[in-house]
C-alpha cells in the first residue's frame, strides 16, 4: 500500500532507501544510473500497474474467448491425464524458485530428480545417456543433426527425413543444420511409413544423419525401424529416432533397432497440451557422451563419502566451452522434466504400459467406427496407429472440420480430403459425440 | 538426510506383450520402471524438495542470472486451463490465447524499444539463436554474406555459441582497461565481414556501455547489426530501452527480468525483439490484430527464417511474464530497475573485498583476491545464505559477480554482507572444507566427470 | 494398476503383504480381525471407485448447478479478496498434513506461526491472551459463555444478547449454555443498536454475561460500547463483544470500552465465503488465562537456550482434563488460522485498515445509491455501518430478493419488507449492476 | 535454524483516524503490525514450514489420530470456486452445493450403518456433542430426564468432557482385564439415570469390544443410548458397521477415516450418524431430495435441537471425504482397513517392545516398561521418524499408542521397528538429552506453562 507506486516485490520502506543511500552516498537512485542523457528513456510504456485480482480476472476474461471444443488433435504434441499430485509436488517452491544447480550441495534434491528422469529415459530408450532435457521435439531433432555432424568424420552433409512430417519439426532441424552447412532432403513413404527400398537407393555417402519417427506424424507405428538403422549404418549414418515416452513404453526397445539417437517428446507424461509447450527428450549411444547436448547430472560422492548428484561433463557446455560447446542450450526444461518424472512414478510401469496399450485401443476403435461413416474412409493407412489416423473424407476436408468445429469438436485437416483425429484418454469418453458429429457433417 | 533413489525403494517389471493389442515384433519385451504408491511417491519429492535452495528459501545473488522472486499469483494466472489448449486450434477458436500473445509483443516492444517481437524462442539462448538467425537472413536478403560475429570477451557463454551454432566465426573483442568495450578494439574487429555485433549493457560486471552511440555507429558503418542481449535488462527497465540506444534486435529472458520460474533450469522463454527492417525474418507465425473488430490473426512473416520451436514456444512462461508487467505498470518497472542497482551498491558498500570496476548499476563482480573464489562461496553456504556467481567473468580474477536484484531489503543484504565477510576472512581450512551445514559436504565434481554414472542403471552396475 | 481393487494410498504389492502376514503368522487379513460374525458386515454400500480425473469432473459438473451470482451477502460472514500467496504457502504439505504439535521439537514452524497468529489477535483485541482457534463466530460466543459460568461465581445464569443477532449464532449459544443450565435472553435495540438503558434495566444479579456486537448483525457500528461494558461490570457480568478481525482493525480497541472476552470471526482474512466454514475468535482478559478454552501456544526455550515455541497450558483441555476440561474442543481450525495470519502478513497494519476503511466508505456510498431509488429507502438504521446496511423496499422483499436473484444478484430478505445488501472489495466493482437491477426489480 | 518472529522482522504503525471515514471516537487511534513485503511474507512461511513434520515427511503413527495420506487431488475438488458460495444462498442457486451434501450424507449413513447423517459439525468432538445432545433431546422428548453418560476409562479425553459440555455427570467405567468392558462392570454402572455409554471400537488399544451385542443390550434394557466414538472406525471400514452393533448414534472424523488433512490441527469435520428414532432431533438444516426431479431442499427437522455450527460446518473439508470415498469406491475402503490392521499387526511383530492387549487391529498400545515412554519418543526423532502417542491409554504402562495406518509400506514399517527399537534400547543419557537431531532441542515445556507469554507482546515486554 505504501508501496504502490513502486514494484510490491521489493520491501524498502522509504526510511531504509534513505539509509541505503546514505551509505552509498549519493542522494537519489537516480544518481546511481551511468546513463547517458542521448540515450536514456524518459517516456512511458503507458503500462497501469492493476492489482492481482484485476490481472487474475483479465486474463480470465481473455483466454475464455478461446472457444470449448473437444480436441481430438495430436499430430506430434500430445496430452494425457496429469494427476494432480503432480502439480502439487513439482510446485513445491524449492523446486519452482531454484536456479540451475551450480552449487551441488544445495542442489542435491532437483539434482537427484533430473537425476531419475534421466534414468527413466535411459529405461525406456535402451540407450546409455539421456540428457535432462531439451525444449521440445523439435529442437532435440536440431541438436541430433548437430551431433551427428560432430561425431561422423563423413563428408556427409545430408539429413535425411521422412517426407511425412511436421512442418515446424522440419522448419527447426533447417534453422539447426544451417549452421553447419547441413541440409535437410526427405525419403518417400509408403501407406504412412519409410519407404525403406527408396530410403536405401538415396542413402550414400553425402548423407550424416537418418532420421525416422515411431509412430509417425500421422499415427502409424514404423513396421521397419532395424531395417531403417541397417540402413544408415551402411551408409556410416547416425540413425535418429523421434518417439515419445508414452509409446517407447510399449515399442520395440531403440537399442534394439540400432537407433544411435533418440528424440522427441516427454512433455506427454507432466504437462497438459499447453499451446505447444513441451520437453525435448534426448537419449544417445554412449560413444557420444563427450558429444551430448544440454545438461547431465551424475553420481558422485560428497567429503563424507556419501552419494551425492551434481551437474558433470560440463566442458561440454556454452558457460565453459563458449563456440566449442555441444549446443549454446543454457536454461533448458528442467522443472517440465520434474514434471513427467513425477508423472511417470505415479503410473508405474503398469500404468505406463496401459497408458500406451490403449493410445492403440482407442486409435483402432474410433478409426473403424468413423470408416463405417458413409463419406469416410479410416484408417487411411494399413498400419498399426497408435493415438491417431487419419480420414479421408469425401467432403472437402477444410469445410468438414469447420463444420465439426461447430458442433463442439477440434480436428486437423490436413489437405483436401483427408483430416487427421487423435485420441488419447483425455478425449476417449468423448468418442460418441466425434462420431455423431462427423455423421451429421459428411 | 539421504533420500534413497526411487529405483532403490522397488521396480517393477512389467511383460509388455502379454496385453500389448500390437504385435510381438513391434513391442519391447519388459518394462522395469519404480512402482512406489502415491504417498510413496510425494514423500520422496516431498523429502527432495527439502534439500534444495530456492529464492523462497533465501537470498541467491547469482550475478547474471537475477534470480528475483516469483509472484505466486502469476501461476494461478498461467494455470488457467484456458491458457492450456492445443497449439493446431485454429485460429477462430483460439482468440483468447492470440489476444494475450499479441498484448505481450506489444508491451515487450515498448519496454525493449522495439518494432516487432517474436514470443517462439522457448529460452535466453534460444532467442539469441532466433536473433542471429534473423540478423543472418537480413544480411543474405541484401545479398551480403558476412562471416563473422564479434563478442566480448566478458560476454555470455551463450553468445559464442550461438553465434557459432548459427555458423559464424567468433571474434573476441578483448575488455577495454575501464571494463567496457574499447573503442579502438572495436573499430579494429569490425569491417566488412561483421555480421553483428553482440553486447549485454549493463555488461556482465554492471557497467554500462556510456560509448553506446559510438559502438552503434561503429557497427552500423560497417553494415553489421547490433544485437542486445537481454541478460542484463532489469537495471534499464523504464531508464534505457536498447531500441534508442541503436540496437536492432535483441532478446528478453523473461525469468531474469519479469520473475518467471527458473525451475531448476528451466522452462525459459526468449522472446525477440527487432526493429522494422528485420521484422520480416522474424519466426512464424507472429500474431496481429485482424481486421477491425474480428480479433486477431497469426500470419507468417514475407521473409520468415522459419521456426525455432516445434509450436508456439513456452507459451505458460509467457503469460507469467504478462502478468508480471501488467502488475507492476511503468513505475514498477522503473522502480525494480532503481532498486536493483539501490541493493547492489549498498551491497557492494558493506563487503570487505574489492570491487574493481565502477559505477556498476544491478550487479558488481568483487574479487575474493588471494582467496579462491569458489571457496569462499562454498563456505558462504555454511552461512545460510547462497553465494554468487564465481570465476566469471574472467577479467576479475577470482571473481564473484554478485547481484542480490530489488527483492531483498536491507536487513537481508546486511546478513549477506556478513555472510560474505566471514567467508572471504576465514582460515584456509574452513574454506578447503566447506560446506559443513549443508545437506551434503563438498562434491568430487572432478570424479564425476572423471566417471561419468549418469543412470541407476550405471550405478547397479557398479 | 496392480491395485486396482484395493486403496490406491496403501502401496503394499502381493508379495510384501504375503511377507507380513508370514511373519505375523497368519493366513489372510480376514483373520486378523476379531469381529464377531453376528456383528460382521458383509454386504456392500454401492459405491464404485473412480478415477480421480472422473471424481473432479463429477463434482465440477454437480457443483456447477448452483447459480452464478454475484453476491452481495454477509450477514456474519465475509469474504475478502484472498491473495493468491496464502494458497501457496499454506497449502505447503508440511502445514496442510501435519498433526497437532503434540511433539514441539518437530513442530517449531506450525508453533510459531499460530503463536504469531495469536500475537495478531492481541493487537486488534487490545486483550492480554488470544488462543489460536475455534470453530468459528457463534462457538467461540458459545464458549465465552460457558467462560462466564466457570469464572463468575454469581448466582447468575442469564445471557443476555441483542434481539438482532443472527438466528444460528443464538442457536449454538443455547446449545453450549443448556449443558451449563444457562439460558439465553435478549435485550432490545433502537434503531440497530443496543438500547442501553433497557439493557442497564434488565441487568442485574441473574445476568452473567452480556453480548454486544460490532458490526451488528445489521452491519451498524456499536456506538456505546463503553457503556454496555459498565452497565455488565455493574452486573458483575462477563462483557463479551463480537467483532471480525477486519472491523477490529479500526474500530475502537475492545480492550478500551472494558471487553473481557472478544469473540467473532476471523475468517474474514484467509478465507472465501466457504459455505459458510469459519475461522472463531476467541480472546480475553489474563485474568481468565487458565480457563480458557482450546489450544494456546507459548513461548519457551529449548536445551540449548534457543527460543521455541510449545502449546502450553495443556492442563486445561480434554486430554488430560477429561469432564473437567475448559472445553471439549481438541482439533481447532489450525490451519485456518495459519491462512487469516499469512492474508494479515501480506495486507500489513495499513493494506488491512486501507480494507477496512472501504467497507465503511463502500457500505455508505451503496446505501446512498438505493436510498435514491423510488420504492426504497436505505439506509434504514441511522447509523455508521461497516460492509452492509438494511433496505426497506416497498414491495414483498422475498420477491425483490427472487427478482434480483433472476437479474444475476443474490441480497438476504429479511422479513417482509426488509433487505438486507452487503458489499466488500470482491463486489465493489459490481454494485453499478446490482443499483440498476434495483431499479429494474423495485 | 531459528526464523525470527514476524515482527521482529519490523512492525508498522498505522494512525487509524488519519484516514478514517468514521468520527475519532469511534475508532482506535493505531494500529501495529507487521509489514513484510510479499518476498519476506513466502520466505517467512517457507521456512517456518521446513521446520515442521507432516504426513508427506514420513510415518506419523500416532495411536487414536489415524494420520494417513492426503490425496493431493480432493485439494483440487475443494477449490472449485463454486464449492465456495455464501451460506445465505438461496436454496434454488444453492442447488450444487446442496447435492453434493445429500451425497454425502447417503454415504456416510451407509458406511456407518445409520439412518440419518448431518454434516454440520465441525469438528470430531462437535460431532459428539452433537450426537450427546440429540440424544439428550431424545430423552427430554419422551420425557425422560437422565443424568449420567457412562464411559470406559480408556476413552478418549473428548467424550468425557463432551458429556460434561451437555450437563451430563460422567460415570466412568474401568477397564476389563483383558482390556475391553467389563460386562459386570457395565451392568453395575448402567441405570435409570443413563442417558447413553459412549463407546470406541475397536476401542483405544485396537481390540474388538466382542460382547457388543450384549454392550448394546444392556444399555438399551435400561433406556439408555448407544454412542459410537467414530475415532477408531478406520478399523471396521466395510468389515463392520456401528449401526448393525446396536450404536444409535456416531460422529466420524473425517481426517481420520476419510484422509482429509489434519491443517495442524483442523479445520476437522465430524458428521453425524443416528437411527431413525433419532433423526427429528439433528441439527437444522439438513439437505434432502425434493418432489421428483426438483433438486435437492434445506429442511428442518421437527425437533431439531438448532444448530451447533453458525453455518453448515467445514464444507470445504467434507468435500475433500466425499472425494475420498468416491475414490476408494467398496473395495478400497474395505482394503484400506485390511491393510490398516495388517500394517498394526505386522509393526507390533517388529518392535522389542511388549504388547499386553490383543488381539488388536489398526493400532496397539505397547509399554516402554521400565523406561519413560516420552523419553523414547523424543530420541525416536531422532532417527527420522515421529513417534507414536504416549503414555496413553493408562491402562498400558508407559504406553506408546502405536497407529501406522495403511499407507506404510514393508520397509517403510521396518524402519520405524528400527526407530522404536534403537530408542527403547538406548542408554538412559541419550534418551534424557533426545532430541538431538531436530530444529530445535527438548523444549521445556513446564516452564512454559509457569511462565506463559503467549505473544510477541508478551516476549517484548521482558
Amino acid at each position: 500500500m505504501s508501496r504502490a507506486n513502486g514494484t510490491p516485490y521489493a520491501p524498502h520502506t522509504a526510511e531504509e532507501t534513505a539509509e541505503m543511500l546514505a551509505e552509498i552516498g549519493v542522494d537519489d537512485e537516480a544518481a546511481l544510473f551511468d546513463i547517458p542523457e542521448s540515450v536514456a528513456f524518459d517516456g512511458d510504456f503507458g503500462i497501469e500497474p492493476r492489482t492481482e485480482r484485476e490481472i487474475r480476472d483479465e486474463c480470465a476474461r481473455i483466454l475464455n474467448r478461446s472457444d470449448d471444443l473437444v480436441e481430438f488433435l495430436g499430430r506430434g504434441h500430445y496430452g494425457h491425464y496429469v494427476p494432480s499430485v503432480v502439480d502439487h509436488l513439482a510446485d513445491r517452491a524449492e523446486f519452482l524458485t531454484s536456479y540451475t544447480q551450480y552449487q551441488p550441495e544445495v542442489s542435491q534434491g532437483f539434482l537427484q530428480a533430473l537425476f531419475e528422469y534421466q534414468s527413466m529415459l535411459v529405461e525406456l530408450t535402451g540407450l546409455d545417456v539421456a540428457n535432462c532435457s531439451m525444449y521440445d521435439a523439435a529442437t532435440a531433432l536440431g541438436e541430433a543433426a548437430t551431433l551427428a555432424d560432430r561425431v561422423r568424420s563423413t563428408s556427409g552433409d545430408v539429413v535425411l527425413v521422412p517426407e511425412q512430417l511436421r512442418e515446424g519439426k522440419r522448419a527447426v532441424l533447417s534453422n539447426y543444420c544451417a549452421g553447419a552447412d547441413m541440409t535437410v532432403e526427405t525419403y518417400p513413404m509408403t501407406d504412412g511409413t519409410a519407404d525403406v527400398d527408396a530410403l536405401a537407393e538415396r542413402a550414400g555417402d553425402d548423407v550424416v544423419m537418418v532420421y525416422a519417427e515411431s509412430p509417425t506424424v500421422r499415427g502409424c507405428i514404423e513396421e521397419r525401424l532395424a531395417a531403417i538403422g541397417d540402413v544408415a549404418d551402411e551408409a556410416d549414418a547416425l540413425f535418429t529416432l523421434g518417439s515419445d515416452v508414452v509409446a517407447l513404453s510399449v515399442l520395440e526397445s531403440p537399442e534394439r533397432v540400432g537407433a544411435d539417437v533418440v528424440v522427441g517428446e516427454a512433455g506427454s507424461l507432466g504437462l497438459p497440451t499447453a499451446y505447444g509447450m513441451g520437453l525435448g527428450l534426448f537419449a544417445c549411444r554412449g560413444d557420444f557422451l563427450r558429444q551430448v547436448p544440454g545438461r547431465l547430472v551424475g553420481a558422485s560422492e560428497d567429503a563424507n563419502g556419501s552419494r551425492a548428484y551434481t551437474l558433470t561433463l560440463q566442458t561440454r557446455e556454452q558457460h565453459i566451452r563458449k563456440e566449442r560447446a555441444t549446443s549454446n542450450i543454457c536454461t533448458n526444461q528442467a522443472w517440465v522434466a520434474l514434471r513427467a518424472a513425477i508423472h511417470a512414478a505415479t503410473l508405474g510401469p503398469d500404468g505406463l504400459v496401459d497408458l500406451a496399450n490403449d493410445c492403440v485401443r482407442e486409435a483402432e476403435a474410433l478409426a473403424a467406427r468413423i470408416g463405417e461413416l458413409s463419406g469416410a474412409a479410416a484408417p487411411v493407412h494399413d498400419r498399426h496407429h497408435f493415438r491417431e489416423f487419419v480420414v479421408r473424407v469425401d467432403q472437402p476436408a477444410g469445410a468438414v472440420a469447420e463444420d465439426l468445429e461447430a458442433e463442439g469438436f477440434a480436428v486437423h485437416a490436413l489437405d483436401d480430403h483427408m483430416i487427421q483425429v487423435c485420441v488419447t484418454d483425455l478425449t476417449a469418453g468423448r468418442t460418441d459425440g466425434l462420431v455423431s458429429a462427423f455423421a451429421e457433417v459428411l | 538426510v539421504r533420500e534413497p533413489l526411487l529405483s532403490e525403494k522397488g521396480q517393477e517389471t512389467v511383460d509388455v506383450r502379454e496385453e500389448s493389442p500390437l504385435p510381438d515384433d513391434l513391442t519391447r519385451e519388459e518394462l522395469t520402471l519404480p512402482n512406489p504408491s502415491e504417498p510413496e511417491t510425494a514423500r520422496h519429492y516431498t523429502r527432495l524438495s527439502q534439500m534444495n535452495w530456492a529464492i523462497d528459501a533465501g537470498p541467491y545473488p547469482l550475478g547474471s542470472c537475477t534470480m528475483k522472486y516469483n509472484p505466486k499469483f502469476t501461476e494461478d494466472v498461467a494455470a488457467d486451463p484456458n491458457a492450456a489448449i492445443h497449439p493446431d486450434r485454429s485460429e477462430r477458436s483460439a482468440q483468447g490465447v492470440l489476444e494475450l500473445q499479441y498484448r505481450l509483443q506489444e508491451a515487450l516492444a515498448d519496454i525493449g524499444g522495439m518494432d516487432a517481437v517474436t514470443l517462439q524462442p522457448p529460452a535466453g539462448a534460444a532467442g539469441e539463436l532466433t536473433g542471429i538467425l534473423v540478423a543472418k537472413a537480413y544480411h543474405e536478403h541484401h545479398g551480403n554474406d558476412r562471416s563473422e560475429v564479434v563478442i566480448p570477451a566478458s560476454a555470455h557463454g551463450t553468445n559464442f555459441a550461438t553465434a557459432a551454432t548459427a555458423g559464424y566465426d567468433v571474434v573476441e573483442l578483448p575488455s577495454g582497461e575501464d571494463g567496457r568495450v574499447d573503442l579502438e578494439a572495436l573499430e579494429a574487429a569490425v569491417g566488412d565481414d561483421t555480421a553483428a555485433l553482440m553486447l549485454t549493457n549493463p555488461n556482465t560486471v554492471g557497467l554500462f556501455e556510456r560509448d553506446i552511440t559510438e559502438i552503434a555507429d561503429i557497427v552500423h558503418d560497417a553494415g553489421g547489426l547490433l544485437y542486445y542481449d537481454g541478460a542484463n535488462l532489469n537495471a534499464l527497465l523504464g531508464r534505457g530501452r536498447p531500441g534508442d540506444m541503436g540496437f536492432d534486435v535483441m532478446h528478453y529472458n523473461v525469468h531474469k527480468t519479469f520473475a518467471t520460474p527458473h525451475g531448476g533450469g528451466g522452462p525459459g522463454a526468449g522472446p525477440v525483439g527487432v526493429v522494422d527492417e528485420l521484422a520480416p525474418f522474424l519466426p512464424t507465425p507472429r500474431v496481429r490484430e485482424a481486421e477491425e473488430g474480428s480479433g486477431y490473426e497469426r500470419f507468417e512473416p514475407d521473409d520468415t527464417i522459419g521456426k525455432v520451436h516445434g509450436f508456439a514456444g513456452n507459451w505458460l512462461v509467457l503469460i507469467k511474464a504478462y502478468a508480471y508487467v501488467a502488475r507492476l505498470g511503468d513505475e514498477g518497472l522503473a522502480d525494480a530497475a532503481a532498486k536493483a542497482v539501490l541493493n547492489a551498491n549498498y551491497l557492494a558498500e558493506r563487503i570487505d573485498l574489492d570491487v574493481p570496476f565502477g559505477p556498476f548499476h544491478h550487479e558488481f563482480a568483487a574479487t575474493a583476491g588471494d582467496r579462491d573464489a569458489a571457496d569462499v562461496a562454498k563456505r558462504m553456504l555454511d552461512f545460510g545464505v547462497h553465494p554468487p556467481t564465481t570465476k566469471w567473468p574472467e577479467m576479475v580474477p577470482e571473481a564473484m559477480l554478485t547481484e542480490p536484484t530489488e527483492i531483498e531489503g536491507k536487513s537481508s543484504l546486511d546478513d549477506l554482507a556478513e555472510a560474505f565477510n566471514l567467508a572471504y576472512a576465514d582460515t584456509d581450512e574452513a574454506l578447503d572444507s566447506a560446506p559443513n551445514r549443508t545437506a551434503a559436504a563438498r562434491i568430487d565434481q572432478v570424479g564425476a566427470a572423471r566417471n561419468p554414472r549418469l543412470s541407476w542403471q550405471a550405478l547397479e552396475e557398479e
